[in-house]
């Protein structure tokens, strides 16, 4: 019923929507979304706000990319049957050797040192033209053609991308209420009573970053598609500060907050420039942001779920209220 | 392979010399104790006893500094905590941290699942798992079979307690030790928790640490007290109350109402 | 909001002028705003307007409109700003953007819209027009190894230098500007011994300064803005008295025009580039002036993106007019109007086309001079007109040669 | 070898240079666990700001104070106008001075532009000198970098050891929660904390602009540099960051001068396998 009401104006876009708004504005937040929601995921489940993301997302991304027609004359070129399936694959080890290092971190120390990792990785394909061809990395990437269709159609990326968010949330939530999922969960809460339980600490950490490697590697392939291109800077410090920001403006309380983070922020990313003098942009930028983490603590998401609650509540206290008023 | 021979031999609990330094200080020290298989042991002492470092040092929350831990004629004393687990010994935490974000059935399925495996699986488990049946049990046995749905948050602080004996249960626990359950319940709580305690089954060993002395001396078939960190007494409930050296440094000269 | 104003402004003027104002032709201009390349950015938007201003803002009765779109340097952000203008604002003639990687990104997005005229604006890849070239893709400028073409040959006869060691960032540009110069001092005989690619955004050069072999003659210094800064600082602070020879970006109006002691360093340094802040030409003078007008707070002379987006702009301009404003049709008859455009850029030569659309340009080996008031300039030692891309050697030899990297060219 | 000594001794002096840029970062993250974004940004604004003031009167020392002072005084606006509300809360105190390093950038580029800034030194600091034994020319102000971060790092040993302001500070690194139970004024201490490290941050930037210079961007990059030395070292350990920034410093140097293609990738490879091996740091006590 709720996921209906939701769904069908979601179907219904590319019918309403012209090429830019659905491709620029609504595959970009899908796509941004769902990587996002691989940051919020280990964020609720495992207490473990991630910087290497984008590195997961990238590491698909270039996995594409080498794998893939491009125009730079590097990589090995394999059916997409082959290097999609590789792509996340090579995610999803990525997150569990990511989870595995930083298996003993919580808090501030997790974000530092997912953060180093990104930042390494990010050079890493800077200088490294073998495999990642350095600073210009891949272009021309072209997605691939299904039954006489590309699949960087604006509206067929678009289903593409509608459909792996779908999944991904409906994966988020199944894998979160599996006894793994749990486990996760309760590692968060309380790592020592965990291994008391009998459960090393270590498999869930792995797991729940091997698991955002999955749906980060998602994000990454639906990424290069709709760019055609992917290099250095798309695993920079630029995309992986956004993405976080998005899952926090969004909130980190429910998988859908990644993606009410990823519209207001495409929006904003794309039209800042228009509302304002096209220089000073980043300042409204940032003003929104500022704004945003100061007067929604938890949340776009929760702020939307208060305001309704709220709106509830009033409508049934109103009666009350006017009582009390003729009583004083 | 049987288990009946084998504990009409050995003690479920062997302790000799049992130690624990922190720098220049003896939390605990020279500790020795046979704990007969399903036998009800209490183990009182004032503040600071040692009570909880002696059993931090038996399930392994702490290395020992000196001695030697057998359970069931098996030297323990070397197994990390999840290995002693295994072997059956079990333990309640007097500051509980449990998983707040998890509701009463699932952190007693997890216990389960740590135990009887697949706690890897990665996909919901159905209504009708074995596993689920088993924590719903443990619930039931722990008294919260009305709060199951609940989230561990939302317990009242008696409800945690029974919590963490319903997590203790799980598998097939051989030797209980539980760490002052009684602490901080309401007097309209004790009685459930002493009823609990005798309800448990009689092939569990069970060894506690109390300060009621109403529930130690009601749900113990035999004391040790320890002062200081060391051995003071031992004795049934009778002979402890009325020993000169307990009533001294324990009871403070306070007759025993 | 501003859209919105823009839509009521149009209503109400709209009663006045409605035919002409129907017709708007719109360039989106993509310079990078933001971040440690935003001053040079702007100047080339200053450049692009600069050419439509010339034109009066109006080419047969249509006014033109420029709409200008951030990007970040990186390529990415490039196709991002490109799709924007293309697809909301409904440009129909992109300007930009201004740095290699961003180039190579927007050629290859050029082919998605075959209606929309792509002009490169100041980025110099060589890749961009020589492989995968785009058919509404044009360059009318060169590329980095273009830009120092002279150099090598003026180093090595000229100022005598025997061997040169090399320090340049590590990344696409700066190896074709390498390329361009070593293609012709190696050729000439000189030898380079060492090349050092430092890391872009590198702040402390120090330990590079001092592995520079004492035997070579001369250093090859190709880092831009800050980079170049900091190692010519560091290498003056250490004592360091080789002679130096720039890059087309490390010698530039806006270096020249930065703050700090590092300066004397660069009196008398010769560099290669397109664009010669005190060039002496007539016509250079007159754009100068004509850019000063415009930018009373811009540099004090074009700098080399002004003069190369404007060069864009400009190439826009002419051939729309030659094409009574007309893009209908995909461009069809506008795209060879650029094809066949012939026009006398701000340096006195002409500008021409080659057969990727990669522009036949005039470059200059220029030595940098200390003016009167104690400001910077760079001089002309040397004009060399008409250079094209593969540098007038046999094109199938250039092309084997492969595309340009760490070790590509290499003379020990 | 004679290459070799003079990279130490690059490495050396880079790492004083990390160490003064980290040590009010270090000294705000050590009292509040406030992960501050903008350190970079107000580094930027005290080099700018410095630059100014000694083109103006000539005066490098003045330079510097006004640098410090323009960077406590937005540090100070800062925390009492924004993360003070927000105390606690990490993630968030992390991601609004994101937002306000965003901001500042943009108003700085603005205000300053984009061209590259170098101030200019006293005499006793310009030029160069021969170095004994190595023989080679080695810049004044480099030299005198060492010197200046063991200035600080003695004077901060000396306020957080040695005063009643840092007895208090000590107080607040154990336990927040006991500070404030004991009545003291704890958000007007963080603000004067905060407006410390910033006043820290800004005169580094009017020593970084000198010994090297400032654009945008380099808000960045000693922000980079100085979230690195300060996990590195471990939190709120000035005699942490003075190893972290050591660390780095030379890392960095070697890297340069003998693997200059990943030289870059060494420093955060270095960060990554301490933190993976001491999640807490090099110096830092255990959280548990």
């Amino acid at each position: 019923m709720k996921a209906g009401f939701l769904a069908l104006p979601l179907i219904a876009l590319p019918f309403v929507l012209n090429d830019f708004w659905l491709t620029q504005i609504a595959t970009r937040a899908l796509i941004l979304g769902i990587t996002a929601l691989s940051l919020s995921f280990l964020a609720t489940y495992l207490g473990v706000v991630s910087f290497a993301q984008i590195t997961l997302a990238g590491i698909a991304g270039y996995t594409i990319a080498y794998f893939g027609p491009n125009t730079v004359g590097v990589g090995i070129k394999l059916p997409f049957w082959v290097s999609i399936p590789a792509a996340l694959l090579f995610s999803v080890t990525a997150g569990a050797l990511i989870g595995y290092i930083a298996r003993r971190s919580r808090g501030i120390y997790a974000i530092m040192i997912t953060l180093a990792i990104g930042v390494a990785f990010f050079y890493f394909t800077r200088q490294n033209y073998a495999v990642f061809n350095g600073w210009t990395g891949f272009s021309g990437i072209t997605a691939p053609v299904v039954a006489g269709t590309s699949l960087r159609d604006p509206s067929t990326l678009y289903f593409l991308s509608l459909a792996t968010a779908a999944i991904a949330v409906v994966l988020v939530s199944l894998f979160a209420r599996a006894p793994l999922g749990l486990a996760i969960q309760a590692v968060r809460d309380a790592p020592s009573r965990v291994m008391a339980l009998g459960i090393p600490v270590t498999t869930p950490v792995v797991a729940a970053f091997a698991f955002s490697g999955l749906i980060a590697g998602g994000g990454g392939i639906l990424n290069v598609w709709y760019q055609e291109r992917i290099s250095s800077f798309s695993v920079g410090l630029g995309p992986i500060i956004d993405v976080l920001i998005i899952a926090v403006i969004g909130g980190l309380r429910h998988p859908l907050g990644a993606f009410l983070g990823a519209i207001v922020f495409v929006l904003l990313d794309t039209f800042a420039v228009d509302l304002i003098d096209r220089d000073r942009f980043n300042t409204l930028i940032g003003m929104v942001l500022l704004i945003i983490v100061m007067v929604a603590p938890n949340g776009l998401q929760q702020l939307a779920a208060d305001a309704v609650a709220k709106l509830r509540a009033k409508e049934h206290q109103s009666g009350k209220s006017a009582r009390i008023k003729t009583n004083t | 392979m049987s288990l009946i021979t084998e504990n009409a031999v050995c003690p479920a609990l062997e302790v000799q010399g049992i130690g624990k330094r922190f720098g220049g200080f003896w939390a605990v020290k020279d500790i020795d104790l046979v704990i007969k298989q399903g036998e009800r042991r209490a183990i009182l002492g004032p503040n600071g006893a040692g009570k909880t470092s002696l059993f931090n040092v038996l399930t392994g929350d702490l290395s020992a500094s000196s001695g030697q831990v057998r359970m069931h004629g098996e030297d323990i004393s070397r197994y990390p905590m999840d290995k002693r687990i295994r072997r059956g010994l079990r333990r309640t935490y007097q500051h509980a941290h449990l998983f707040d974000g998890l509701s009463v059935r699932d952190t007693l399925f997890l216990a389960v699942a740590a135990l009887r495996g697949g706690w890897r699986q990665v996909w919901p488990v159905s209504q009708r798992d074995a596993r689920v049946q088993q924590a719903e049990a443990l619930a039931e046995l722990a008294g919260l079979s009305d709060a199951i749905h609940r989230g561990v948050a939302e317990l009242s602080h008696g409800q945690r307690r029974q919590l963490e004996i319903g997590i203790a249960l799980a598998g097939e626990p051989r030797v209980l030790l539980l760490d002052e359950p009684a602490a901080g319940l309401s007097p309209a709580e004790r009685p459930k928790l002493r009823e609990l305690l005798t309800s448990l089954p009689n092939h569990i060993t069970v060894v506690l640490i109390e300060h009621d002395m109403n529930i130690a001396l009601q749900t113990s078939d035999f004391v040790t007290v320890l002062y200081n960190g060391e051995w003071l007494a031992d004795g049934t409930p009778d002979e402890i109350v009325l020993d000169d050296n307990v009533r001294r440094v324990y009871l403070g000269g306070r007759d025993g109402d | 909001m501003k859209r919105l104003k823009i839509a009521a402004t149009a209503l109400a003027i709209g009663a006045v002028v409605a035919p002409a104002q129907a017709e708007d032709i719109k360039i989106g201009v993509i310079s990078i705003l933001e971040g440690a390349f935003a001053s040079l950015g702007q100047d080339g938007i200053r450049g692009a307007e600069l050419a439509v201003k010339e034109a009066g803002g109006v080419v047969d009765g249509q006014s033109i409109d420029v709409i200008t779109m951030s990007s970040d340097a990186s390529p990415d952000s490039a196709v991002n700003a490109a799709r924007k203008l293309i697809e909301q604002d409904n440009v129909d003639i992109l300007v930009g953007p201004l740095s290699g990687s961003e180039g190579i990104a927007l050629r290859d997005l050029s082919k998605s819209y075959p209606d929309i005229t792509f002009i490169n604006g100041s980025s110099a890849a060589q890749d961009t027009t020589l492989r995968d070239s785009s058919e509404n893709f044009f360059r009318f400028g060169g590329d980095g190894a273009q830009w120092m073409v002279g150099v090598g040959q003026y180093a090595y006869e000229e100022m005598g230098y025997k061997s040169v060691a090399v320090v340049a960032e590590d990344y696409s540009f700066p190896y074709t500007q390498v390329l361009g110069f070593m293609s012709e001092y190696c050729s000439a005989g000189g030898r380079v011994p060492e090349k050092f690619w430092t890391p872009i955004g590198n702040k402390d050069y120090s330990s590079v300064v001092y592995s520079i072999p004492d035997d070579v003659d001369a250093i090859f210094v190709a880092l831009g803005g800050a980079d170049a800064v900091n190692f010519l600082t560091q290498y003056d602070q250490a004592g360091g008295d080789k002679p130096i020879i720039g890059g087309s970006i490390t010698i530039d109006s806006s270096i020249l025009e930065s703050k700090g002691p590092f300066k004397n360093l660069l009196i008398g340094a010769p560099a290669g580039t397109p664009t010669v802040s005190d060039y002496e030409g007539d016509e250079w003078i007159a754009f100068t002036a004509l850019y000063n007008e415009a930018y009373p707070d811009g540099f004090s002379a074009p700098s080399i993106f002004a003069h190369h987006y404007y060069m864009g702009a400009k190439a826009a301009m002419l051939a729309l007019d030659e094409v009574d404003g007309s893009l209908d049709d995909g461009q069809q008859a506008f795209r060879a109007a650029l094809t066949d455009l012939e026009f006398v850029t701000p340096t006195g030569g002409t500008m021409r086309l080659d057969e990727n659309r990669n522009g036949i340009i005039d470059n200059f080996v220029t030595e940098v001079y200390e003016r009167e008031d104690g400001s910077l300039g760079t001089r002309v030692v040397k004009v060399v007109r008409d250079v094209n891309q593969v540098l007038g050697q046999d094109p199938e030899i250039f092309l084997a040669s492969g595309p340009v990297s760490r070790d590509n060219p290499s003379c020990p | 070898m004679r290459l070799f000594l003079i990279v130490t001794l690059n490495g050396l002096t880079l790492a004083a240079l990390y160490f003064l840029a980290a040590s009010g970062f270090s000294l705000i993250f050590g009292l509040m666990r406030t992960v501050n974004m903008a350190h970079g940004a107000l580094l930027l604004l005290g080099g700018y700001v410095g630059y100014d003031v000694v083109e103006l009167t000539g005066s490098w020392m003045l330079g510097i104070a006004c640098g410090g002072l323009a960077a406590a005084l937005a540090g100070a606006a800062v925390q009492a106008g924004i993360l003070g509300w927000m105390q606690g809360d990490e993630l968030r105190q992390t991601l609004a001075s994101i937002a306000i390093s965003i901001v500042l950038a943009d108003l700085m580029l603005w205000y300053w532009g984009g061209i590259t800034y170098q101030v200019s030194l006293p005499d006793i600091l310009s030029g160069g000198q021969k170095l004994p034994l190595l023989g080679v020319g080695y810049a004044n102000i480099r030299l005198a970098l060492m010197a200046f971060a063991v200035v600080v790092g003695v004077m901060l040993w000396f306020l957080i050891q040695r005063t009643r302001f840092g007895a208090v500070i000590r107080a607040g690194v154990d336990d927040q929660d006991m500070l404030r139970a004991l009545g003291f004024p704890i958000g007007r201490i963080f603000i004067a904390v905060f407006a410390l490290g910033s006043a820290l941050a800004g005169m580094a930037g009017v020593i970084a602009a000198s010994a090297l210079s400032i654009s945008p961007g380099t808000d960045l990059q000693f922000l980079l540099s100085s979230l690195v030395v300060v996990i590195v070292g471990g939190m709120g350990s000035i005699g942490g960051a003075a190893l972290g920034a050591l660390l780095v410093g030379l890392a960095e140097q070697y890297g340069l001068a003998y693997a200059p293609t990943y030289g870059v990738v060494f420093t955060f490879g270095i960060m990554v396998l301490i933190l993976a091996v001491r999640p807490q740091g090099l110096m830092g006590r255990s959280e548990q």
